[in-house]
């Protein structure tokens, strides 16, 4: 498995991975000051999975995500501003304002369906891959989820028939929790598992399982290929566990950026100290840091190209911001709108 | 047109269904549970064995499995068996399949048709009994749809089938060898059309599913008395012909809603409540309720009967609403 | 007697039934959801901890848990966090735990309290806003208590812990703030006993949960045009308190019955039957239901006020009952 | 682990494994003659594994089952007569005629409730453990459940909780169709399991697992003891996995007594020939024809001694039908009892 990846993916990897960092930054700034209420979730610390899991795809394939679903939509080119307007609830939105940030989804980018609900999306894009089945296609249903999903039931039932039928469906499980298994559940709120690693579960079911470190993009965007390779040939579903360390950032309850603070790229080239505080997310961990520093030090891509993609991509999510906090919100009688479709 | 079994209707409304439309997909249960109709489904499953997928016991996975099928292009039927089972998958019916739509701002679609056998059955006892309907109704989102002739079982279905919507198709199993007259071609009963059963105008008996047959039985009944009952199947409770609902009481002031769910905001609350809503001044007496008792349904069989609705509870509820005096002196 | 915040009160219920009984156990959840009141539960967490256990995220099984300790003598309590989330424990709720002592010949029991955060929350979208009390009063064998006041909250759950029944506890989160009154002994209220929380004589506003309050504020707006509404709070609907609820209607022949369930079978369907069927002679006007709309919770804050019930729309439906004409030439 | 069972003990066995082989035989001919409706289930072919599992069990250890229930109610002694009179929904039942086949249960003797739904025991049979342990009590809890229930999330769910919280909990399941297993879906109804073994699916949990001759009811005995042993000890929940041959009248539909008839226990020392069809299932399968043949064998019981014992079962069981039939059904007016107990 060749883990390199070219210039051209390398460029659309960076725009991928900085699109969503700018994304979440931009959004916690808006929760702090109260432009929406309720409840979200950031993507950060995790971008490398979703943008090198998703590179791999097809635009024919179909993705299925969940409450920590941002990431994956800008990795698949779903445009930032009616992204931040359905969060911010309003009209422009997504969804026109009916799914706010847990369930955002672009159906024109075969992002169908976002559940709220842990696991709620797993048997569904089992159902999609089924369909893809049975009609002969040549399209793989993908679903990205926790590592909370694999203590629901309805993600155990879903991996089975999944592996009975040989679906063409990959399962990311995106564990930024990887200190959880194996614990007793009191060490901890939520919950665990009582696996020791959380493969062995689809692998009870003769699923096919990779373990990949989510923070490297290429050897994610390399387990996806083989992934969907081996779908396309019938082998049946592939199970990816993506290990990610857990941003400092990610509080039990809500996210809070002011640790880590507005990632300075700098870091990645040296044009920037690494400050103390949180020095091994700075080093190691960070996805974004590390792809860039990878590349620089590989001589694929140099500091000043990053920075200017940085400028363009801060400024797009600026002005994607300025749009949505503009428009309006939907008007109360059109909440009855699409509730039934016209009887044929 | 030929006289055949409900259950030889329904076979042959899936049949068509398989036959007109490439999508139709089968995530495998039971139509005609443990009867003897049983294998009226090898037909289909013969036919058309690449569509027709066998499930493990997994009522959350299957009825996920085929949402997602569904948003995907598909159009799958989802027989779970005993209506009862259905709730391991409450949530995907609840949150995904009737959300589906209205979340997406009218993008994506989600038309499964949830088939089910529901009700009091002879023996189910509290696992095996339950009516669903009335929970279902309280879910914005998804059609119900409650046949009770072999005639209406093939054209609701091939309704049900064809609708963007997803979609409860709950059966009686008692229903199963009832017979009727059913054309031999195709026909959709366009959902939310009430069927006057019985024509009458002293008392209205208002009912869905096997209730009707009940209602049936008692009109007769109570045409022995002398009395004149009309028989209202309202046929689909989503889309509820609300219009055919308020011309019955209308036309008599008195109605009996009956109904297999338990008691508390069951189908026949919602009736009573509609019908004093939109006929308050022509009501000549409360509409009566005959439910399931608040309990669970016992196994023993006159246990079983005690918390049933009987046709004997609807001719005494339509008695006392004909008794009902005119005014408090009465 | 103290003045503090209902999560406060409920904290206090639960501290004292930790205390009072050894054979109280927590099955982990939220109690508060991510309000700010989260850490009022470390008291119990930390005096009690080998009866806390917390759970992974597996709401089928963290109930059929608690049912099962029940059954072998615990007097559990599981808070499932958002009424949502138990849709996927329908099944051991609805066909184990209602039906368990029944089944038994009243041999065993199981004494479980289902907490949940149920209702319209603001931004909780469609999977997150669910309101199951109507599917729950139609589950005969569950108590079902629905408080909305910081006194009601501490001794309706030092009730509802100390009965032998299944109870399903529910809170809507916009409570967990509103302050009162409290005594700081131990005291409970008996289930099935309603309350008046504003005596009246034109208009009888009945309610449960937070929609009490949405009835208070109606009933302000309402004196200041000149209407004095009563507002009923049933407090727990099943025990129902029947003799209660007639009461109000007989008194002033005007109901307006307030839900956040969905329309069709909910509870104010099945208030609007039971005041029709008690007092159908003294009615002046029909029962009017407020509820949520028949659709999904949508996000965005103006398409969630325009379903959900509210004081204006209350303060609509007791001016239509009160117009409403004597006769139909009226 | 020693596998020998001494003469009371293997009398206990024998009476355990009579009163249920002659019970079922004598509840089909009451279903064959229409004497009561609906769906059952016998335990025929199964006999040793719940014989061999209750005989290691504690009269304080609890017990939950499925609806294939009957035997596990025999073994734990409870009395035939009230059993029958349930199942013919009878006054005298053991649940006043409200439970059926379905739900047999026996509070008195510790089987407090019986869930006919798939799976539907698994959860509450872990809660009951976890008061046992909160409690600091030394009693286990012991489900039986078929290998269907494998399939449902739900016992998925009290697996993954049970070994979290190393409950003092075994799990028997029972797999009476060992040839279902990774075999996709679509070679029989009802469903199947993706595992090739389906104890894969508790390890993958942590779960200590072993898997059983179900028809050997030494062997089951002594691995319910150390189950239960180790239970006691604190070293969490133990699987075990008990695998029988089908039942050549286990139908798919309904049981068929027709194929094997009623059981001569002279084929187990050659006072009757083995006849020609099903004769696997005479010489190596039945599980109660096992016992006597290896007892007889062993010179540890004797033909006319297990003759004794069947005619004295034989006439208790016609006893209990007799009775079972000539009591009253229920009147409907007690139908409201129970729902809820009284408010205190
Ligand atoms: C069925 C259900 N139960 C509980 C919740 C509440 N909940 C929201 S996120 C979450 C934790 C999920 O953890 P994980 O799957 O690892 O995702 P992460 O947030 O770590 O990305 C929980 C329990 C829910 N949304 N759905
Ligand atoms: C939740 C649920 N789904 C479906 C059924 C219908 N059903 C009854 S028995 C059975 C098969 C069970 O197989 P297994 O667990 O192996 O038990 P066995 O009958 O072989 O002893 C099924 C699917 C049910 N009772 N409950
Ligand atoms: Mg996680
Ligand atoms: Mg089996």
């Amino acid at each position: 498995m060749d883990k390199g990846i070219s210039r051209p993916y390398a460029l659309e990897a960076l725009e991928g991975l900085l699109l969503i960092r700018r994304f979440e930054e931009a959004l916690f700034q808006l929760w702090k000051d109260g432009k929406f209420l309720g409840h979200y979730h950031l993507y950060i610390g995790q971008e490398a999975t979703g943008v090198g899991a998703i590179q791999a795809l097809k635009p024919a394939d179909m993705i299925f995500t969940t409450h920590r679903n941002h990431g994956h939509l800008l990795a698949r080119g779903t445009d930032p501003e009616p992204m931040m307007a359905e969060i911010l609830g309003r009209e422009t939105g997504l969804l026109g304002g009916r799914g706010g940030t847990f369930h955002l989804a672009d159906p024109a980018h075969n992002i169908p369906h976002t559940s709220g609900l842990v696991g709620g999306c797993i048997p569904l894009a089992a159902g999609a891959a089924h369909r893809f089945k049975s009609c002969g296609e040549d399209r793989v249903s993908v679903v990205f989820f926790g590592d909370g999903a694999m203590e629901e039931g309805v993600t155990f039932e879903a991996f089975n028939i999944a592996s009975l039928w040989r679906l063409p469906i990959i399962f990311v499980c995106e564990n930024n929790d990887p200190t959880a298994q194996g614990r007793p559940a009191n060490d901890r709120i939520p919950g665990a598992i009582a696996a020791t690693h959380l493969d062995q579960i689809p692998k009870s079911l003769s699923m096919t399982t990779q373990v990949v470190d989510g923070a490297d993009l290429a050897a994610m965007r390399a387990a996806v290929m083989a992934a969907r390779k081996a779908c396309i040939a019938g082998e049946g579903p592939v199970f990816i566990e993506a290990v990610t360390k857990g941003w400092p950032g990610s509080a039990t309850q809500w996210p809070d950026l002011s640790k880590t603070g507005r990632t300075d790229l700098g870091m990645a080239w040296g044009a920037k100290p690494i400050p103390d505080s949180y020095r091994t997310w700075f080093e190691d961990e960070d996805p974004v840091l590390r792809f860039c520093r990878e590349q620089v030090a590989a001589g694929q891509l140099d500091g000043e190209t990053i920075s200017a993609h940085d400028a363009r991509i801060t400024q797009r999510i600026a002005a994607a911001v300025e749009r949505a906090l503009a428009a309006a919100l939907p008007s109360g009688a059109r909440a009855l709108d699409h509730v039934l479709a016209e009887v044929r | 047109m030929a006289r055949i079994t409900f259950a030889q209707a329904f076979a042959d409304a899936v049949y068509l269904s398989f036959s007109n439309d490439p999508n139709v997909l089968l995530i495998w249960g039971s139509f005609f549970g443990l009867s003897q109709y049983r294998s009226l489904s090898d037909r289909f499953r013969k036919e058309f064995p690449d569509r027709v997928a066998f499930t493990p016991t997994s009522e959350l996975g299957n009825c996920g499995i085929a949402i997602g099928a569904a948003i995907a292009g598909a159009r799958p039927i989802v027989p779970v068996g005993a209506a009862s089972f259905i709730f391991r998958a409450w949530d995907q019916i609840q949150h995904e399949a009737a959300v589906a739509r209205y979340m997406s701002n009218g993008m994506i679609k989600a038309p499964v048709v949830f088939h089910m056998l529901h009700g009091i059955r002879g023996g189910g006892g509290p696992q095996h009994s339950q009516s669903p309907q009335a929970m279902l109704w309280n879910c914005p989102g998804l059609e119900l749809v409650m046949p009770s002739t072999p005639y209406d079982v093939k054209g609701l279905f091939r309704a049900a089938i064809q609708s963007d919507n997803p979609t409860a198709f709950l059966v009686h199993p008692k229903l199963l060898d009832v017979e009727g007259e059913v054309p031999d071609e195709d026909y959709a009963i366009p959902l939310g059309k009430a069927d006057i059963k019985r024509d009458g105008k002293d008392v209205s008996l208002v009912a869905t599913s096997l209730q009707v047959h009940t209602a049936m039985a008692a009109a007769a009944d109570l045409q022995a008395m002398g009395v004149s009952a009309e028989v209202l199947d309202l046929r689909t409770l989503r889309p509820l012909d609300r219009d055919a609902l308020a011309a019955t009481a209308r036309k008599t002031g008195r109605v009996v809603a009956i109904d297999d769910c338990p008691p508390h905001c069951s189908t026949a609350s919602e009736i009573a409540a509609i019908v004093s809503e939109e006929c308050f001044r022509e009501l000549k007496a409360p509409v009566e309720r005959v439910t399931r008792m608040d309990a669970p349904i016992p196994f023993s069989p006159l246990l079983e009967d005690y918390v049933s609705p009987t046709v004997d509870k609807v001719v005494a509820a339509a008695q006392r609403a004909l008794a009902y005096p005119k005014s408090a002196g009465d």
